[in-house]
């Protein structure tokens, strides 16, 4: 997705609609995996962003294609946001050849160099020194390229975290790190795990610009991060941003969504503010909503969706051989000049 | 005698132990209001509190350190990994400082504590999250290893770990939690560093341990029906390793195969094998054959997965193998 | 040594002629373990305090008996402040079997259970969570004791520090975090390691009370401590005190004191705020030194510090059978009672 | 032939492979400023520059993980730690990131990048600091691991290791830095996988690598006197490892020791012992012999490191046990 000048009138109404789809993509494509989940189609840990959806599209709606995102687990929004393919995200979820990853990475990882998704990680703060790592590789050939790192705000009290941004503000490195805040680290309410309640604030004591964001407006991060990238860009600044969001689904599918840990009124009071719902009440506000839009971006993701069941459920699994491959590359630097 | 899980029978042995003495704890990943991520500490924080049962943020290396610092003083922490995989950031803690405290220090700090959570793999969970590390902790002096395949097991190994004074590691394992099996009403203990020869037979031995006992049982069951008799070596505790228990089976059987969960390089079955050629030299008549996984990280898709695990066909396999027979 | 009241006029003089001695004792004893290492009667890794010798002897002059130090490979100085006997920790440092270790630790290992010393660690970071484990198992049992927790400047970056900061803000432990900041982690000044020139302003986004102390100056090291006490004592409740001091001596035996990394007119811009000189100084100024007390002082001394090296020297090796020893205990809870 | 130190091999590697590709660059603790904490890449700061030679805070989880993601979008790194004992901190990057990025990712993430420094005790620096870590990095599937023995073999490795889309581990020895040997001025890289005969005997195979290489030698001159025949075997390579090369010494010889620096449990000697026992079965005159470390943490006091480190005594003894000769 192209970002957009915000002050464009000609262009709002393109980019309300691609913004839009984008979300209600991401809403219908899981809905359709825990559907196959249920089916037994899919397999292992899977984690839903339903509710989450306007974080995943602001934040891309801002990039580049040049740039790079990586995430953890919670990766599947983030990557048709992104514009990876549904049909190879879906195929990867079935376990199958045709996958993003070829079937050996599934739900919690998710890769596709083609369009810089740089996975889909599955240890909590695993992937923050990675992002700083390619931030580093990006000052390093003096691209003006940035990362984003998508993180669970329980992901902040690693010491990952801490290592990661303690580097990228002393060498100044072009990184966004995007706490997604949705309150919860499994079954553990934030205020169980964390000593402050602002999260954002620990990126000040690494000398790191650091703002709080509303995660169900999808123009407020879109502010957010146009202003993140354009640090990274032009200064190689790293940006923290902790984006207030909620999940509406359960941490996983074993996961029952309220019960245990969260009540059923306090889920019902966060679903006042489903991301997809303000949007439209946004567009229909400033006039930017046409009549029958909805109903064609939801007849559209509904082919888009079930043809990526139907392709996914269409290709064959790995064979057999695939289990020695991808372990190493025969290659050196003699033989290849990928740079 | 009441069939249980064992999840249950961990559940138990946690809970007598915290009866029985107010310096053992739990602390972990989720082990409080969430009742555990595998529900083993179900119904603790509601009958202990708080401070017996503590939730951790996720900070491995942190609470990890934790608990060494309390058992340095005293206490009986139990730490629970949500799995092992995730310990792998916590590993200096384990290593560092409490395998060798006790050594460093000259003998003044002993480390009472455990450390443990389900290892090794379940289903689809792809590459990060299906690793077995019992050769790694077992490598490490300082340290007892101790791999339960049977609630029974369960039970007895963890109370013996929590009343051992040093840090014993317990291997659990995901596909294990649901499994059942007969556990005693009165109290017993399970004594650390002795195998138990959970079959006897004359042809082969399996020498194996943890989720892997399962495997090696219906393997034993299976081939009983063509006459062949197993003799199956669990070995229960790791380390340290019971060695008689090895060669006495294969001095019996003159055949061995060593069956483990995790990969084959530098792993539990090298060790063993190592065992068997030094001790029973003599009275081998075909070479050890080992099962393990394939040498490759876990991929996600359900055959390649099922391709990569150690299982019933390729034990069999070796045991046939091993016994110069057909397959 | 007893904590006194800073308002007793006549416990003055007393109170100031020990805080002389423990930071003399440290100096002296160390430039012998110098020598000693020339001759090879010590061996390995040895690092030296000299230069920080006010903070150890300002932070252990407010603990009681029953309070608890963790610290790190630069132990020497801490643990005679702390009260071990300068022959046991000579001895270890000989590698002999009446070390306080007996001799199997070594310089980085100095332990000593009978004074709640925990060690002399090597691992940078490594005893932060072990420090806050011991101030939870303060509170687990109700106690009012509390730990101080020593750690050097670079620590701070690593994320076992954040990682045990965030539970002992987020639990309430009573753990005083002291930064022993000589600016230098080895040979990378701090600067050049950390993100942030404060580094105390981080204990705040763990919502613990955090300051920075004069390190040369004891008495402005025991003011902070004694604070920080109170609060652990009382409430249960951490602090972080970074403490601004120097290392006159080279990160270990094989670094050179000054030229690759700091400058010789650095270093004797530092020497001039010798927490001893300034000691002295005070002392002078408010009438508590008597006439001949610091050659009393170094006389004592020198006899104390002698004696350690010919109880060392003298002391055997470990015998060989002490090689498989303490590697693991064979009691069990059932057998022993200590709690 | 030019005759340098170890070191100097190791910072010609460097030097070398820096100047060839633009996309190699060295990161660690003290590695610019300070020309390494012992002395490696000395020079190169200055050489280099800032941007390629980068000396990071004490936070090896961080700064390995920051290679992780620079070898991902295709920079080289070389990643120093001041000792791999520091490295359990950042052995989930090392693990759960290098060695799977490729598999996780399909084979769309091959990681060009090398993870080195001291492995193993040097003198008197007690049990956190002198730990051999072989076996638990040959473990694991998506990696290499490679340990150079001597000046020559550092500087051939590392060149290669540098060169390889994999990820690649160099253990390299605090007490081999200062040992000399010769290397040639032209430019040569060694094979990855390939173990070398670095004396040929008759009568008994000595197995070794690394460190252990200088010791095996001295066996061999020492025993030669005595008129026994060594074979010297070293692996280089300890990932994937060259199993021919072994069998072929050991059907010739009949008799193998294994020598390591690490820990016996699980350890390297153990897989050495898994391929003979399975390939050399009826070559076999005796069991095979290990030389490894005590199974204790390493103790400060002279005498007791000493006895707890494998040494020429220690191998010379098994060499004369496995022939069945008096000692
Ligand atoms: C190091 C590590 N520890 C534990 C886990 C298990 N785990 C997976 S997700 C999760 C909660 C993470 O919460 P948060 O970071 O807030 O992200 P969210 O799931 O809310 O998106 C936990 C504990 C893990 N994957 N890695
Ligand atoms: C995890 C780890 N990494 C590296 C080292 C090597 N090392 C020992 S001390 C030191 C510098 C520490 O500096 P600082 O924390 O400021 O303490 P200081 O030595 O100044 O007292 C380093 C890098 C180590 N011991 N542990
Ligand atoms: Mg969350
Ligand atoms: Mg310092």
């Amino acid at each position: 997705m192209a970002s957009k000048k915000k002050s464009d009138p000609s262009g709002d109404a393109t980019l309300h609609r691609e913004l839009l789809h984008s979300m209600i993509l991401q809403r219908r494509f899981e809905e359709k995996v825990a559907e196959a989940y249920a089916l037994g189609k899919i397999g292992g840990f899977c984690h839903l962003y339903i509710g989450q959806e306007a974080v995943g599209t602001g934040v891309m709606s801002e990039l580049r294609h040049d740039d790079y995102v990586i995430t953890t687990y919670r990766d599947h929004g983030q990557a048709l946001a992104r514009g990876m393919s549904a049909r190879s995200v879906m195929a990867e979820l079935f376990g199958r050849i045709d996958g993003c990853s070829r079937g050996k990475g599934g739900s919690m990882h998710l890769f596709d160099r083609s369009v810089g998704f740089l996975g889909g990680h599955g240890i909590v703060g695993g992937h923050v020194p990675i992002a700083t790592g390619v931030a580093f590789a990006i000052k390093y050939r003096g691209g003006d390229q940035c990362i984003v790192c998508f993180m669970g705000e329980a992901a902040v009290n690693n010491g990952a975290f801490h290592e990661s941004l303690n580097m990228a503000g002393l060498w100044k490195l072009p990184v966004v790190y995007v706490i997604e805040n949705n309150r919860y680290g499994m079954g553990t309410a934030m205020n169980r795990a964390s000593s402050i309640a602002e999260m954002y604030k620990r990126g000040e004591t690494y000398s790191i610009h650091s703002e709080e964001v509303d995660g169900q407006d999808v123009f407020a991060v879109r502010e957010a991060m146009s202003a993140a990238v354009a640090r990274a860009r032009k200064n190689y600044e790293p940006t923290l941003l902790e984006i207030k969001t909620y999940r509406f689904m359960g941490h996983s599918m074993s996961d029952a969504v309220s019960g245990t840990y969260r009540s059923k009124a306090e889920l019902e009071e966060y679903m006042k503010r489903d991301p997809i719902n303000l949007l439209k009440a946004k567009m229909t506000a400033d006039g930017t909503m046409r009549e029958n839009l909805v109903a064609e971006i939801e007849q559209e993701i509904a082919a888009t969706v079930q043809d990526s069941w139907d392709y996914a459920d269409a290709s064959p699994e790995p064979p057999i051989e695939a289990l020695y491959e991808d372990v190493l590359v025969e290659t050196t630097s003699d033989t290849t000049q990928e740079g | 005698m009441p069939i249980i899980t064992y999840r249950d029978a961990l559940n138990q042995a946690l809970r007598e132990e915290m009866h029985k003495d107010d310096r053992v704890f739990l602390m972990g990943e989720e082990v409080g209001v969430y009742n555990g991520a595998y529900k083993v500490s179900k119904g603790l924080l509601e009958e202990f509190g708080e401070m017996r049962v503590v939730d951790t943020p996720i900070t491995e290396l942190g609470f990890a350190g934790v608990g060494v610092g309390a058992a340095m003083v005293g206490l009986r922490p139990v730490v629970e990994f949500m799995t092992w995989n995730f310990a792998l950031l916590a590993i200096d803690q384990v290593v560092n400082a409490a395998a060798k405290m006790l050594y460093m220090s000259g003998g003044q700090f002993p480390m009472p504590m455990v450390f443990r959570g389900p290892n090794g793999a379940a289903l689809q969970l792809s590459a990060q999250h299906s690793q077995a590390w019992e050769s790694w902790l077992a490598h490490i002096p300082g340290l007892k290893v101790v791999t339960p395949g049977t609630p029974y097991d369960a039970k007895g190994l963890l109370k013996s770990a929590i009343r051992d004074d040093n840090p014993v590691i317990v291997l659990e394992g995901e596909m294990l939690y649901n499994t059942k099996g007969e556990v005693p009403e009165e109290e017993y203990l399970i004594p650390l560093g002795k195998a138990e020869l959970k079959r006897e037979g004359s042809d082969c031995s399996i020498i194996t341990s943890g989720k892997m006992v399962l495997v090696a049982m219906q393997a034993a069951d299976t081939l009983a029906k063509e006459g062949i008799k197993i003799d199956v070596v669990d070995l229960r505790t790791i380390r340290p390793m019971d060695v008689e228990a090895i060669t006495t089976s294969v001095k019996k059987t003159n055949r061995a195969v060593v069956l483990e969960e995790g990969w084959e390089i530098c792993g539990i079955g090298a060790q063993v094998v190592d065992y068997i050629q030094r001790d029973c030299f003599d009275h081998l008549d075909a070479p050890v054959i080992r099962v393990h996984q394939a040498d490759v990280p876990m991929p996600y898709a359900k055959m390649l997965e099922r391709a990569a695990k150690p299982d019933l066909a390729k034990t069999i396999a070796a045991v046939k193998k091993v016994m110069y027979l057909e397959a």
